[in-house]
């Protein structure tokens, strides 16, 4: 299992075929990434991502360590940036594996909804007319019941 | 004598991202008045808990929770991670 | 979108960048790679995979013009190799690109779900005591009425 | 006149991956009786339908349907892929 928090820019395609080198116990490597995506205007200039340092790592590696307990994996990475990061730009990554593609889809889809909600980052949407942070969802809260 | 964090708008408004604070307050719902009765600013930021969220000690809390033993309170707005 | 059948290998990172590359509107990238698993027993030597030439590529064209109508993506991505394949060796890989990640993992599993089951591919087993055919299982036919 | 293909096991116990097949067979469980007929392979072969699939022109079909117009015809058990 690895968890980063970083500012530093991550190779989506190194760090999958790092994580999916020498494990051929797993059949199914699941990979989400999430990309700052411009906004609906089109002016996105700047996505300010803000975190708590300390809290962050150990709130993200509580919720691994669930997803673990809960689903058979074989392992478990998650990737989040913080800083300044322009449209295109990948924010985060997660990617299970596991012996059946049931438990590696299930498990990245419940380590992002709790990414979303109860890891401590804010995002912060700048464009030519000022600054606004991005509210959270009451779909993205209510995601977390499913589980 | 315990660290106060602000995150996101919640540090904006209050213009500070951390204090140390002397205060005898049993819960963190205590901390908030004797925060709010100081300034303007923190009663604009702490107008309205439904929209806050709280950790002690860098773990998820709520504001009826004791502060008894804590040395890090955080108030910031829900998370947007992902 | 882009099918692939090939007997060629691919490589997970450089098909994972491209298909993430130039791509500003969507949030949300899915990938899912099957691996060439080894047996319990630890002694696979090859894994051969049978298709239909000519079908496989129309059926699996079809599951993806399918999942392109049940959500809503950005973009599809479909490799599967065929021929000898090693343990360890990735078998394929699915990608989907979309605004919402809800969209990109569900439609990433029911792609999955109808590839195992609706796409002309036979697995065999090869060991030291000869071949055996993989049985579809029922569970695999199973998973298509969630859809 | 028809091609007729064979694929995994199916293939490995008729012993050839393809052939054309001269039949006025009506549905694809009349071409089965035709092929089950002539040699033990087959008959072996499609012993158990249940454990089999069928294809008309590259399109997954059912045993009972009609020949008319069909230029291919594949048996095979059910896909492994993914």
């Amino acid at each position: 299992m690895r968890v980063s928090v970083q500012e530093a820019p991550f190779d989506l395609g190194a760090e999958a075929n790092r994580f999916a080198a020498g494990d051929t116990g797993s059949g199914a490597i699941v990979t989400f990434t999430g990309v700052v995506r411009d906004l609906a205007q089109g002016n996105l200039d700047v996505m300010e991502i803000e975190h708590y340092p300390g809290m962050t790592e150990k709130a993200i590696e509580a919720i691994a360590d669930e997803a673990r307990q809960r689903w058979s994996l074989a392992d478990v990475l998650v990737i989040h940036r913080h800083g300044r990061l322009s449209p295109g730009d990948r924010i985060m990554m997660v990617a299970t594996a596991a012996r059946h593609r049931k438990d590696a889809f299930e498990a990245a889809e419940f380590l992002m909804d709790y990414l979303k909600s109860r890891a401590p980052f804010w995002k912060k949407e700048i464009t030519g007319k000022g600054g606004e942070w991005v509210a959270a969802k009451d779909e993205d809260e209510a995601a977390l019941d499913r589980w | 004598m315990m660290d106060v964090l602000y995150f996101a708008w919640v540090r904006e408004r209050i213009g500070i991202p951390k204090e140390k604070v002397e205060t005898e307050a049993a819960t963190v719902a205590d901390l908030v008045s004797e925060l709010v009765a100081r300034e303007e600013r923190y009663a604009a930021a702490f107008a309205d808990l439904s929209a806050l969220r709280v950790a002690l000690d860098q773990e998820l809390s709520g504001f009826d929770a004791p502060l008894s033993g804590v040395r890090e309170v955080a108030f910031f707005p829900p998370m947007t991670g992902g």
